[in-house]
């Protein structure tokens, strides 16, 4: 069998276009006095390696780069502004799609700050229902960070498959629990919406005991890899004092040997019961944050350990508690909890109707990101992807 | 930390000329603020950033807050003379005068070094048209840089000594300040399937073939 | 009439034979000015039919064994067990539109691939894939083979340059800095090997590496210590030399897009993707020629098997192996590349060098003093190592991490 | 073959079952039309682009539970030069629509869209917002709607079987051949400009019309 | 010493490899069109509306056109037009009922606030996700009867929860007759009984026993 031309049969045309693949216009710039012939590239807002829709407008000398400016604001879906034409209990779900990775803990934050708002209590078993389901989300979201950085390191897609494996064991407990996979909408003001069935917990149990050989196989395929080491250690150094004074927080302030950890420092929830500790890094560079969150996964699992030997009965929901038609006394909370990218908070100002008149989020990814430029500068671009991949940002919570 | 009142007297003490004022906050939550002179604001700022005690060494959110001039019903008083000798009539009369809105700017800081916080910093533009400038505290926290350009972007308030004032969320050549209560969205309805009262007015306005006779209609 | 009777020697078995018992039945007919063309002819055929339909497999394999390493089955429902899914792949790209940006060079983006795979195609001319198998024989064999593969990083380089866009420029000089830096590792490494067999034909270094130690261990060049390290070596280098992971450089995904191949749909791209697993199968049967006996049998008693499946065994093993390295890796930074190749590779394969000569100058040694031979032949491989990869890896290395005081 | 083209143009003269009986007994091949429409339908290699929630369960679709590679698909090509499929996986927002479009036009012919998601398909839960695009398909042609927020993985597959269903159907000749094969068709969609207020145009008239306030289950 | 993690990494790999091929921990792959996913009980995605009955689907609707989820939905994607007349439901009450009751999936986000808050259990979370469509209105705009199933398909997908539900609709159910028949009995003592309505009011328990006894459902609404 022949094919027939395929310029007679109009199967194949060729073109030919103006511009290049993914040219974009890029800001002008003014190179100093001195500079070798500089390249301006634009990684993104479509590139491989931004984790979604970012753009950094790069300078490069030969490899090297001179200026780098991210460009926010291609997810930008007006989170805020829908959340001030919402009731407190229809912006739950809307939370759940901010860092679509962690609704779980997004949920959390903002029950904590309605609570505040309100003065809503919340039942002991939904305070460790909400420490395991905490948990379970930083398990989920440091593995599959680690298999996005070495994604942009270059492997092939290993590390990234073995992070979803444990990941789709980790969203089928959301998925039994919540009834979806990602958008969990699970925390309500004063305690959660479903009590843990035994199955439920036995199978978590089950998940929490076999999540240390995962790690242990897992960081024998990256941990002590040579090329790991060489690609990653000494490149992004962040100094501790600039950290907290650009109000880094999470994994990657941790990193820097900051010891800042909300979990120990407010002590929210039902976290000052729990026995565990907080890894710091010494050089805050990338190698140190992967590792910094590899540490906290251990701790997780010690943590989610505790959290099931010690779940107590009881009801699940605050009876008192109000879902629909909530609404507080004028004024104002800002409430945050220790989210898996770091200090992820809400600031509400209510003026005593069933709408928040203000709805913010202090969304981790979006500060941390302030000192982007910093840690690239010097780097090549191979590392600006890396720097940018283990400062560990979701798109959605960053432009929200 | 000491409280709210005894910081308040302590800033008083420090900048004689500030006006501080400390917002007292309605919800059970009760984290009052300090709503500071923008003029002092920078240096307030740094001291309690540097202040040993103190040591607010992050900052960790920056929002914006919109009020709207809103229409402020006044009942006045008027006292005109009367009949000779007699005591001046008083009328009153009710008269409805647009109060000036503003643009509030609310700094929540904290300290990692001595794990207190948070301490609530206010400040207030004069108006939201022509008066929206206040300094910038990029130079006192980093973290304020990005979270400053996007409350330029949403708010329009202008940060004075911001080092890369530029829109942050929205795109360069856009115009509006969409976080203000006052914005209005572009027409760009999406014909929905599922329209809603306020839903269909904005249809009726986006597709006036709909509303010419002879054209089926839902019915809100 | 050929299996009259038991061959005397392996290599007058009827299926040993077979290829060119076949090529004879073709050309038997023709006249004998003509015979030596059409034998040509039918060795490039054979050759572009066996590579061409090797890299289709490839592929599939490659989809396949990198699903199995990540715990999923690959490509399973285009015809049985996915076996289809090559030529699903090549309708779609022969049918797919071509796209040229009007500012390329219009026809440096047209050579391009073409250079690239008409360059990685060549090189298979002087590799003997069995017992007098080999499409060309020639004295400098080697020589033509290495002078052919170097060209490739510039055909890569044109692709670059010619698509004027900025990530293939930086992708061009990158396999630029490449091809500059892992050349000569690769030259290097093949000098002993020269040296110790004293020619620079493939089929007499093939022949060099015939016979077996007490018929269990054969005479490769691998099973030495210094052939063990060029092989190595040689290897890393071609790894390089072919941009695979995790010198995969160029064309490096979460960088630079695809690289070079940014601006290249339709057939020429999947003209590139054949010549990469080209080069990569080119490397691979240069390698099994120089180090692992090429078609020879690994044991005595497994000689009854054609030569030319051994090769092919040996064959597919590498590519094996460059799949599985692939699914393995992250890849280099270009500095670090760069330094590897002239850091490490390039005193490493000096080194051996000089051990390789030590082993051709002491060929006659025997007995004990051969156990001599071997020691020497090995602390020329390890000490250089141990020196070269403390060096290399100074600064990096696992580290110990403190927790915070409550 | 010389009679392939005018083979392509009329439907064979096997009916469609009994080509499936054929192909079930292996005898795969019965016209150019036929082997072109397999060939591009089991080779969809996607865009290597994400937008937002929608494309960590993309992403998830290609990972080892689900595994798209076994329809041939795994191949996520990060230039669009390469790719034959863009998968709009998340809210498109105005800022994002001219390069989501832009895109599309780098791709080369034969290509599809799929519009995965609530977002991509209508702007979703956030279609109220200010800077949120309400539908893709006001500037790209979509193939296949995957409803959702966000859609199964197995959702995603189930939309890729459909837009493989799809080609394979489709005849090259005539109304109803694909978008590509039509000269009647532009061959670019229309990039919008990012203006003062809005995009401009809020849509590409050539492939969208603002559909009257007539309701499908009332018309 | 260099390569020892890198010969780590590919015993990894190799073990994987080798895995997948007899260990069902490292071969994790659901083919899907062939073997459908277990969805969880709790799975959710897509509302639907509960009926009685499967045979007259429109006549035992649940809803009672109360517009609580049309105005709680997130993001709006619920439209209910109430009907103008009554209609005996299950029970053989006289309701209002939705003319027009339509979802549009391609907004809908799945966040099952219209569940929680609908006093009558009648809107319920479906399982189906496999609804993609060539056609965004014809496919995704789900109305009235796309939407109606029956309760016991509602007890295939969620049997846990549908029993707790039949079981407080059957209680509140006792509890209404009851205090339907503490009032007739009230009524009756009284001189004058409201006889009509007080036969309407109890009406038939079990309807599903005998669905033949509900009047059909009118037309469809024509547009106003």
């Amino acid at each position: 069998m022949m094919l027939p031309d395929p310029a007679s049969t109009g199967l194949a045309r060729v073109r030919k276009i103006e511009g290049s693949a993914l040219g974009l216009r890029t800001p002008a710039f003014a190179p100093e006095e001195g500079a070798g012939d500089l390249l301006e590239v634009s990684l993104g807002p479509h590139h491989p390696s931004t984790h979604g829709v970012f753009r950094m407008d790069v300078v490069l000398d030969g490899e090297r780069i001179v200026r780098l400016k991210p460009v926010f604001g291609y997810l930008h879906r007006n989170h805020e502004k829908l959340g001030e034409g919402t009731s407190y209990l229809g912006s739950m779900p809307y939370t759940d799609r901010l860092d679509y990775l962690n609704s779980m803990t997004n949920n959390w934050a903002y029950a904590i700050a309605v609570e505040k708002l309100a003065g809503i209590a919340v039942t002991e078993r939904a305070e460790y229902i909400r420490v395991i389901l905490a948990e379970l989300s930083r398990l989920l979201n440091h593995t599959c960070l680690a298999g996005f950085l070495m994604q942009d390191c270059g492997c092939s897609g290993t590390p990234l498959m073995y992070a979803f494996r444990e990941r789709e064991k980790i969203l089928d407990l959301f998925e039994s629990l919540s009834g979806s996979r990602m958008m969990c909408n699970f925390q309500r003001f004063g305690g959660c919406r479903v009590d843990p069935s035994a199955e439920w917990l036995a199978a978590t149990r089950k998940l929490v005991d076999g999540y240390g050989a995962f790690l242990d196989e897992f960081e024998a395929l990256l941990s002590g890899n040579e090329i790991v080491m060489a690609r990653t250690q000494g490149v992004g150094r962040l100094p501790a004092a600039l950290a907290v004074n650009a109000g880094v927080t999470g994994p990657m302030l941790r990193a820097s040997g900051v010891g800042h950890d909300l979990r120990k420092v407010d002590g929210y929830g039902v976290y000052p019961r729990f026995n565990f500790r907080v890894p710091i890094g010494r050089e805050g560079d990338v190698y140190d944050r992967y590792m910094v969150r590899m540490l906290e996964m251990r701790e997780s699992i010690s943590i989610l350990d505790q959290a099931l030997r010690g779940l107590p009965g009881g009801p699940i929901l605050d009876p008192k508690s109000k879902q629909r038609g909530l609404r507080p006394k004028a004024g104002e909370a800002y409430g945050r909890i220790e989210g898996p990218k770091g200090e992820i908070g809400f600031f509400l100002v209510s003026d005593g109707t069933g709408n928040p008149t203000r709805y913010r989020v202090r969304a981790p990814s979006f500060v941390n990101l302030t000192i982007l430029e910093d840690l690239c500068l010097g780097h090549s671009v191979a590392d600006a992807v890396i720097i940018l991949g283990s400062i560990d940002i979701v798109l959605g919570e960053v432009d929200r | 930390m000491e409280s709210p009142e005894a910081l308040r007297d302590r800033l008083l003490a420090r900048f004689p000329g500030a006006s501080l004022e400390l917002v007292a906050n309605g919800s059970p939550s009760g984290q009052v603020s300090f709503r500071i002179d923008p003029a002092f604001l920078r240096e307030v700022a740094r001291f309690l950033r540097d202040d040993p005690e103190l040591a607010l060494d992050q900052c960790s959110n920056v929002t914006g807050l919109d009020s709207p001039d809103r229409e402020v019903v006044e009942t006045v008083k008027e006292s005109q003379p009367g009949a000779p000798g007699g005591p001046p009539v008083v009328t009153e009369r009710k008269q409805t005068r647009i109060a000036p809105g503003h643009l509030e700017v609310i700094y929540h800081l904290y300290s990692v070094a001595r794990r207190h916080g948070p301490v609530i910093l206010r400040a207030r533009t004069g108006n939201r048209t022509d008066a929206v400038s206040l300094p910038s505290l990029t130079p006192v926290w980093r973290s304020c840089e990005f979270q400053e350009r996007e409350v330029f972007d949403l708010y329009g308030v202008v940060f004075e000594g911001h080092p890369d004032l530029r829109r942050i969320l929205m795109w360069d050549a856009f115009t509006g300040h969409p976080m203000r209560k006052d914005y209005v969205e572009p027409d760009d309805y999406e014909w929905e399937p599922t329209p809603h009262g306020d839903v269909l007015a904005k249809a009726r306005r986006h597709y006036p073939s709909a509303a010419a006779p002879g054209a089926a209609q839902p019915s809100p | 009439m050929i299996l009259a009777a038991a061959p005397a020697s392996p290599a007058d078995a009827w299926l040993e034979r077979a290829p060119v018992l076949l090529r004879d039945a073709l050309t038997g007919w023709l006249p004998d000015a003509l015979r030596p063309w059409v034998a040509a002819l039918l060795s490039i055929a054979t050759i572009l039919g066996v590579f061409g339909l090797l890299f289709a497999y490839m592929t599939l394999a490659e989809r396949k064994i990198l699903g199995r390493i990540q715990n999923r089955p690959g490509p399973n429902r285009t015809g049985p067990f996915g076996l289809l899914q090559p030529f699903a792949d090549a309708i779609k790209a022969l049918t797919k539109e071509d796209i040229v940006p009007r500012a390329a060079d219009q026809v440096l983006h047209f050579l391009a691939p073409v250079v690239l795979v008409a360059l990685s195609l060549i090189g298979l001319a002087v590799i003997p894939f069995g017992r007098n198998l080999v499409a060309v024989e020639m004295e400098a064999s080697v020589l033509y083979f290495f002078a052919a593969g170097a060209a490739t990083e510039l055909a890569i380089f044109m692709a670059g340059w010619a698509s004027r866009n900025k990530y293939s420029l930086l992708a061009a000089m990158r396999a630029l800095a490449q091809l500059i830096s892992y050349e000569v590792p690769l030259l290097l490494s093949v000098v002993p090997v020269i040296v110790v067999a004293g020619s620079l034909s493939t089929t007499d270094i093939v022949a060099a590496q015939g016979g077996w130690a007490a018929g269990l261990w054969p005479h490769w060049h691998a099973l030495t210590p210094w052939g063990f390290s060029a092989f190595a070596v040689f290897m890393v280098a071609a790894l390089a030399e072919s941009n695979r992971s995790p010198f995969d450089l160029p064309e490096a995904e979460s960088e630079l897009i695809a690289g070079h191949l940014t601006e290249y749909s339709g057939f020429k791209y999947a003209l590139f993707f054949m010549a990469e697993y080209l080069g990569m199968a080119a490397l691979s049967a240069m390698a099994v020629t120089l180090f692992l006996g090429g078609w020879q049998a690994p044991l005595a008693v497994l000689e009854f098997i054609p030569s030319y499946a051994w090769f092919g065994v040996k064959l597919l093993l590498l590519l094996l192996g460059f799949i599985w390295i692939r699914a393995t890796f992250p890849r280099l930074r270009i500095d670090q590349l760069t330094r590897l190749s002239w850091k490490f590779l390039v005193p490493l394969a000096l080194v051996n060098l000089i051990n390789g000569g030590v082993w051709a100058a002491t060929a006659d040694w025997t007995g004990a003093a051969a156990v001599v031979r071997w020691f020497i032949s090995a602390l020329g491989v390890v000490v250089p190592f141990i020196f070269l990869a403390r060096s290399l890896s100074a600064g990096y290395g696992p580290r110990t991490y403190r927790y915070a005081s409550p | 073959m010389s009679e392939a083209p005018a083979e392509a143009s009329v439907p064979g003269p096997l009916s469609a079952e009994e080509r499936d009986e054929l192909r079930r007994h292996g005898i795969l091949l019965t016209s150019v039309q036929e082997l072109y429409n397999w060939g591009r339908s089991h080779s969809v290699w996607p865009l290597n682009f994400g937008l937002a929630c929608c494309a960590i369960e993309m992403i998830a679709a290609s990972m080892a539970r689900f595994d798209i590679a076994r329809f041939g698909s795994e191949v996520f090509r990060p230039s669009p030069r390469q790719a034959d499929l863009i998968i709009v996986s998340g809210t498109v927002t105005k800022k994002m629509a001219p390069h989501v479009v832009r895109l599309w036009n780098q791709m080369p012919e034969p290509k599809y869209c799929i519009a995965m998601g609530a977002c991509a398909i209508s702007g979703g839960p956030f279609k109220q917002g200010y800077n949120v695009l309400k539908g893709i398909d006001r500037f790209i042609p979509v193939d296949v709607y995957i409803p959702g927020c966000p859609p199964r993985p197995e959702a995603l597959l189930h939309g890729l079987v459909q837009l493989q269903e799809k080609i394979r159907q489709q005849p090259l000749r005539g109304p109803d051949a694909p978008r590509h094969l039509r000269s009647d068709l532009p061959c670019d969609a229309t990039v919008p400009e990012l203006g003062a207020e809005d995009i401009e145009p809020p849509f590409s008239p050539e492939i969208w019309k603002p559909p009257t306030l007539v309701r499908p289950d009332k018309a | 010493m260099l390569g020892k993690g890198l010969l780590q990494g590919l015993a990894v790999t190799a073990k994987n490899l080798v895995g997948s091929y007899h260990d069902p921990a490292r071969y994790v792959t659901q083919e899907y069109p062939e073997v459908q996913p277990k969805l969880p009980e709790a799975y959710r995605n897509f509302p639907f509306l509960v009926s009685e009955t499967a045979d007259d689907p429109m006549g035992t609707l649940r809803c009672v056109a109360c517009q609580i989820c049309e105005k709680e939905c997130p993001p709006q994607c619920i439209y209910i037009e109430k009907s103008k007349d009554k209609k005996p439901d299950a029970n053989g009450k006289l309701q209002i009922y939705p003319a027009v009751f339509a979802i549009d999936t391609a907004v809908c986000m799945s966040c099952q606030i219209c569940v929680e808050v609908c006093p009558f259990d009648a809107i319920k979370m479906d399982q189906e996700f496999a609804i993609a469509a060539t056609d965004r209105f014809d496919g995704l705009l789900l109305n009235r009867e796309q939407l109606a199933k029956p309760n016991a398909y509602y007890h295939q997908i969620h049997p846990t929860e549908a029993s707790e539900v039949d079981a407080r609709l059957a209680a509140e159910r006792r509890a209404a007759e009851e205090k339907a028949r503490l009032a007739a009995a009230a009524k009756a003592a009284a001189p004058k009984a409201a006889a009509p309505t007080a036969a309407a009011a109890p009406g038939v328990p079990a309807a599903s026993a005998s669905p033949g006894s509900i009047p059909p459902p009118g037309p469809p609404p024509s547009s106003s």
